[in-house]
């Protein structure tokens, strides 16, 4: 079975400084929930980025390759790339206030989609889609006549999940599309994810910053530190037999809302740990079935 | 009644506003921390609840319009230079965003010491120096390296630590805590809440913490008090409330917290409503 | 990565300045001051070797004028620019800081007076005062210039206000002046800088223009009302286009000076402003 | 929204009351009898001062000089009230009512001539210069607009006469008609108008242009980093549609507020513009009024100006909310 999505050794730097991420391999299959995590400066929105091809100024692919389908997307071909966007790989950003443009209605924006990628108008049966869509993440079709600051944050961003599954693409990546969300919204939002997946089979890459989230929705959990990944594996195993020291620390530090516990002594990781958990001269090796981990053998 | 409650929020009330166009932030809130022993009390709510004017009221930066702040039993604007003085010293502050509690055209060391020169002692003095590194060690901060420091030179849950050290020169009897962790790193969080429950085992101190965060205030409060729309809608033992929520809103934010595990996932059956 | 963008524009701006200046030191080292005297020399001579600018027509040599002139201009645009700044600064700080009713008063007068074209009521001041010193003239020429600063300011401290260390300083015991003296002014500096450079802008350009309408302090050899009299003595038709060009030149200098030091400085205080294509 | 309104009426009213009496305090806070001073000022610079007694008469009469102060400024509110100025000294038996509306229509064109040209060539050129991929050319063709800008109106003035009057005379020098010429609705009549009127429009837009560029480019470089612009290129819109909806039609609302906040420098400039092309326009009645001492025809044109602007900031600020649909549309959701 080949994968849908392929990162093979992938370095993302800004000029001649040292690489922000990578080499980094890791796949994904179709209709497959793939979580990333890490902490901030990790790498895990740079590589987000490197998949949508929306780097940062400065920052280039500086080796390795990624493959939709098995086609490499890089070089960029700019044409052939408004094809893949949104058609292919589509996008669910942070939930900030002026991620839609606050001066035109939501049917406008959605309007600009169809118009700019199949040349027509939004009436008859596109406009069936839209509504479909809106349908799928339980929103009205009435808020097509608004602008964004009439809707709420959680409405916001079903707006942009309904955007991002207009065209049916094979990914649609997260990048932390509950971050600025309260609980119940950040809960509705991932659910509302979730059915759209088993709905079109999307596969969706789901970056993050709380494995609690993770526990809930992923297949497979990716963990990133200092640009590296540092294990990958599914779900239940990250959980269940973490093998990374940086992974245990992780796990170690999400306090459960089941159970009272004490927490752990306040120790800080020092340089020492760090400069080892991002060592890259260690290889990523099975730990598991299907589990990989950047650590020397037990 | 006679409260001598260390500090007492009795039915603080706080509307922005007027008219058509006010706006009840804080409607009826009580709680107090009394003279005896330390706690850790909490107050969690989703952006919105009141709970950060609540704090602001706390710490007498907001007049409540209704109700009132009481220190040691007597209401803020009631006490007299000396005794507000004393509450300044004595009711400290953790505030929410790390990066801007140092004023970045200072170094990180400019905080603790206007907080030297405000108890009368000359930050560059043997005692000063004694003062601040006695503090920084409590949160295992190494003061060589913190106080030469710039603030964008530091990292969130080390800034946020400094600020710990900072409250503690004054010897607090309360700190407020008002979502301390909210900007740190997850794997970081968890150290600097333990500072926190530290602080009110081993000196003493009571905390009033301030969160979003159902699960981190499960782990650590003695008093769990759930707000919504500016109310309290419900208060008790942390374990209780989680276990056996009474209130609607709280059962819908305690089965909407994410559980860090995979076999106890969210039932599709239970999808909460649009809000 | 990290260019300073203001190197260059800094360096254009003291160029233009520089030129001013070196304007004023030659007048000084080539004619002597008092051949800004009427009649001191042969009316409206074109420039020759004892005249470089030539001399208009009472009689006064031009380079000597304009060695006079300029300093003379840029007496009241400082002035101007420096006691608006400080002005709309104490403004725009109380109000920033201390909001309610103290803000509501304040940024209405802002706003009525940013309504009124300074330049008219100017015009009226100076119609019925004629006016008659140069320091005078940079006192009223303020009143146009401290609204700018007074909003910056305002809007600067209603940010800074807001964030946390303004808490923790008010934590530590510090009252409100103390809170605006320590905490907020060494923020705005760079701020202040970019501000004063737009205010001696504002306040050259009305006083040249109050000048060139012929309500300029009436004894005092300035810029602007040497083109006053150039204009009123029909200088331009008469061909004697070194009565009007210099003092033009010098302005068109001055102006281009202040705009490439006001841009830099505005790159230092806002980085996020500056442009792609700088 | 209607509190907004109301609000900012308020301060318009507040704005033209302050100007009325400041002009009222000026008058009377001059040591000497206003008329008197002025007839003996005018006298004393030997001009002829027809109907001088008659001038002195109606003032004393409707200002009613000789009562105390209150009455005074009760008198002069209700003069002004119902549009009467005054009269002009120096065109007596004009007055200054019939002075101005000769020349407002002159000053009008002229500004909003120059002033839309300089606004959509100058947010254009901003708008394109700060996109990604903006021409070489494009970008030094704001730098220069730029430094242009940075030159008061007047001195741009003198310099286009100088060198298109003068040096190189292609364009007239001055008035708004060839003198002498028959003016009807022939094309050369036309020709003849926009000849004069080029310089003057000239060096009010080519000041304007620089200082729109200079302006839309720093809201834009904001507006290029907000979200909905990234949101929007990884969408996979086009160009055409990032530009236009997405940027210019954001980056476009601060710049209207712009537009009312520097009205007043605008016509400050015009008024110096108009003097030096002795354009038939408000700012050359005012230098003449300068010239001649004529002090009501001064007081009529300040005030003038004073409510024109005022009035104009007021309808940019109440026709803001319809082209902002946060303001609007945000009143009417909630």
């Amino acid at each position: 079975m080949t994968a849908l999505l392929e990162i093979r050794g992938l370095v993302v730097g800004y000029g001649d400084a040292p690489p922000v991420l990578g080499p980094i391999d890791l796949d994904m299959r179709a209709g497959e929930l793939v979580g990333l995590v890490g902490e901030s400066g990790g790498g895990k929105s740079t590589l987000s980025r490197a998949v949508l091809n929306d780097l940062p100024a400065g920052a280039n692919i500086l080796e390795g390759n990624i493959a939709l389908n098995g086609v490499p997307l890089y070089p960029v071909q700019p044409q052939a790339w408004r094809a893949i966007r949104w058609k292919q790989i589509a996008y669910v950003p942070q939930a900030a206030l002026n991620i839609l443009n606050p001066v035109r209605r939501i049917g406008a924006q959605f309007g600009d989609m169809v118009a700019d990628h199949y040349g027509v108008a939004l009436a008859g049966e596109w406009m069936q889609k839209v509504i479909d869509v809106l349908t799928a993440v339980r929103l009205e079709p009435a808020v097509l006549r608004c602008y964004p600051h009439q809707l709420s944050g959680g409405m916001r961003q079903r707006v942009c999940i309904a955007m991002a599954m207009l065209f049916q693409p094979q990914l649609v990546v997260a990048d932390e599309p509950t971050s600025a969300l309260d609980v119940v919204s950040q809960r509705l939002v991932l659910q509302t994810l979730l059915e759209l997946r088993d709905k079109f089979g999307t596969a969706i890459l789901l970056v993050g910053h709380d494995l609690a989230v993770m526990a809930q929705v992923a297949d497979r959990i990716g963990i990133l530190f200092a640009g590296q990944l540092v294990e990958y594996g599914p779900a239940r195993a990250i959980f269940k037999e973490p093998a990374h020291p940086y992974a245990r620390r992780l796990l170690q530090a999400v306090p459960s809302i089941r159970v009272r516990s004490d927490l752990p002594e306040a120790t800080f990781p020092s340089e020492a740990d760090r400069q080892h958990w991002s060592d890259r001269s260690i290889p990523m090796r099975l730990v598991g079935p299907n589990h990989q981990a950047r650590c020397e053998t037990q | 009644m006679m409260s001598t409650d260390l500090l007492a929020i009795e039915q603080a009330g706080k509307t922005f506003g007027s008219g058509r166009h006010a706006r009840p932030a804080v409607v009826d809130m009580s709680l107090s921390f009394p003279s005896d022993g330390a706690r850790l009390i909490t107050i969690a709510g989703e952006s919105g609840c009141g709970k950060t004017t609540l704090a602001l009221m706390a710490l007498g930066f907001l007049k409540p319009t209704t109700g009132e702040v009481l220190y040691k039993g007597i209401a803020l604007p009631d006490l007299n230079r000396a005794d507000f003085r004393r509450f300044r010293h004595k009711v400290q502050a953790v505030l929410q965003n790390p990066f801007e509690t140092f004023n970045p055209f200072y170094g990180v060391s400019h905080p603790l010491h206007l907080a030297l020169r405000q108890l009368g002692v000359a930050p560059r003095s043997r005692e000063g120096k004694r003062l601040m590194e006695q503090a920084l060690e409590k949160v295992r901060l190494d003061p060589g390296q913190v106080l030469e420091r710039y603030p964008h030179q530091m990292s969130g849950g080390q800034l946020q630590r400094v600020s710990i050290a900072r409250a503690m020169l004054f010897s607090p009897e309360l700190i407020v805590a008002d979502e301390p962790v909210s900007m740190i790193d997850a794997s970081l969080r968890v150290l600097v809440l333990r500072h926190l429950v530290d602080l009110k085992v081993r000196d003493g101190i009571n905390i009033l913490y301030i969160t979003h965060d159902l699960s981190t205030a499960l782990q650590i409060s003695d008093e769990l008090l759930i707000a919504h729309r500016g109310r309290i809608v419900e208060r008790g033992d942390p374990q209780e409330i989680v276990d056996n929520p009474q209130d609607d809103y709280t059962r819908l934010l305690v089965t909407s917290v994410p559980v860090p595990d995979p076999d106890q996932r969210w039932g599709q059956e239970s999808v909460p409503t649009a809000s | 990565m990290r260019r300073r963008p203001a190197t260059v524009p800094l360096i254009i701006g003291a160029t233009f300045l520089g030129g001013v200046l070196l304007t004023v030191v030659a007048g000084h080292v080539l004619v002597s001051p008092d051949s800004t005297a009427m009649f001191s020399a042969v009316p409206n001579l074109p420039p020759d070797a004892a005249h470089p600018l030539g001399t208009q027509s009472q009689g006064r040599d031009m380079l000597a004028v304009m060695a006079a002139a300029i300093p003379a201009t840029l007496f009241v645009s400082l002035l101007g620019g420096g006691v608006a700044v400080i002005i709309g600064t104490i403004l725009g700080m109380t109000a920033g800081y201390f909001g309610g009713v103290v803000d509501g008063v304040i940024r209405t007068a802002v706003d009525v007076a940013l309504t009124i074209p300074t330049l008219a009521v100017l015009i009226l001041i100076g119609a019925s005062f004629p006016v008659v010193s140069l320091s005078a003239m940079g006192f009223i020429i303020a009143l146009t210039a401290w609204m700018g600063p007074a909003r910056v300011v305002r809007a600067q401290v209603l940010t800074l206000r807001e964030r946390e260390f303004v808490r923790i300083a008010k934590l530590s015991g510090l009252g409100g002046f103390r809170i605006i003296a320590l905490e907020l002014l060494p923020n705005l500096i760079p701020f202040l800088s970019a501000i004063f450079v737009n205010a001696v802008v504002t306040a050259t350009a009305a006083t040249i223009g109050l000048e060139v309408l012929g309500l300029g302090p009436r004894q005092t050899i300035t810029l602007g009302n040497t083109i006053f009299e150039a204009l009123y003595y029909t200088a331009m038709w008469r061909g004697m286009w070194w009565w009007w060009a210099p003092p033009v030149i010098v302005l068109v200098c001055l102006f281009q000076g202040l705009f490439f030091i006001g841009k830099a400085l505005d790159s230092i205080a806002n980085p996020r402003a500056l442009g792609a294509t700088t | 929204m209607l509190r907004r309104t109301i609000i900012r009426i308020l301060i318009f009213c507040l704005t033209v009351w302050v100007a009325i009496t400041v002009n009222f305090i000026i008058v009377r806070a001059t040591p000497v009898d206003p008329i008197a001073g002025i007839l003996g000022r005018m006298a004393s610079k030997g001009q002829s001062v027809q109907g001088g007694a008659e001038i002195v008469a109606f003032y004393r009469d409707t200002f009613a000089l000789d009562e105390p102060w209150p009455v005074q400024y009760f008198m002069y509110l209700r003069q002004l009230l119902s549009g009467n100025l005054g009269y002009s000294l120096a065109y007596f038996p004009a007055t200054v009512g019939d002075v101005l509306l000769h020349a407002i229509p002159w000053s009008l064109g002229l500004l909003l001539t120059a002033v839309s040209i300089a606004f959509v060539v100058g947010n254009l050129l901003g708008a394109l210069g700060s996109w990604r991929r903006a021409p070489l050319v494009l970008r030094g063709l704001i730098y220069l607009s730029m430094t242009i800008s940075a030159v008061p109106f007047y001195l741009l003035a003198l310099i286009l006469l100088y060198l298109f009057a003068f040096m190189w005379p292609i364009l007239p020098t001055g008035g708004s008609f060839t003198v002498g010429s028959t003016r009807d609705f022939s094309l050369a009549t036309a020709i003849d108008f926009i000849r004069h009127a080029i310089l003057p429009v000239g060096s009010i837009a080519l000041g304007l242009v620089g200082f729109w560029a200079l302006s839309m480019r720093g809201v834009m470089t904001t507006v290029l980093d907000e979200d909905y612009l990234m949101y929007g290129r990884v969408k996979g819109l086009r160009e055409r549609t990032l530009f236009l909806h997405y940027g210019v039609r954001n980056a476009i609302l601060p710049q209207v507020t712009a537009l009312a906040i520097d009205m007043g420098q605008l016509i400050s400039g015009q008024v110096l513009v108009e003097a030096i092309f002795n354009y038939p326009g408000v700012g050359t009645v005012l230098f003449n009024a300068l010239r001649t001492s004529d002090y009501f025809v001064i007081q009529g044109v300040v005030l003038f100006i004073i409510v024109s602007v005022s009035l104009a900031m007021l309808v940019v600020d109440l026709v803001y909310p319809l082209i902002d649909p946060r303001i609007t549309a945000g009143e009417a959701g909630r």
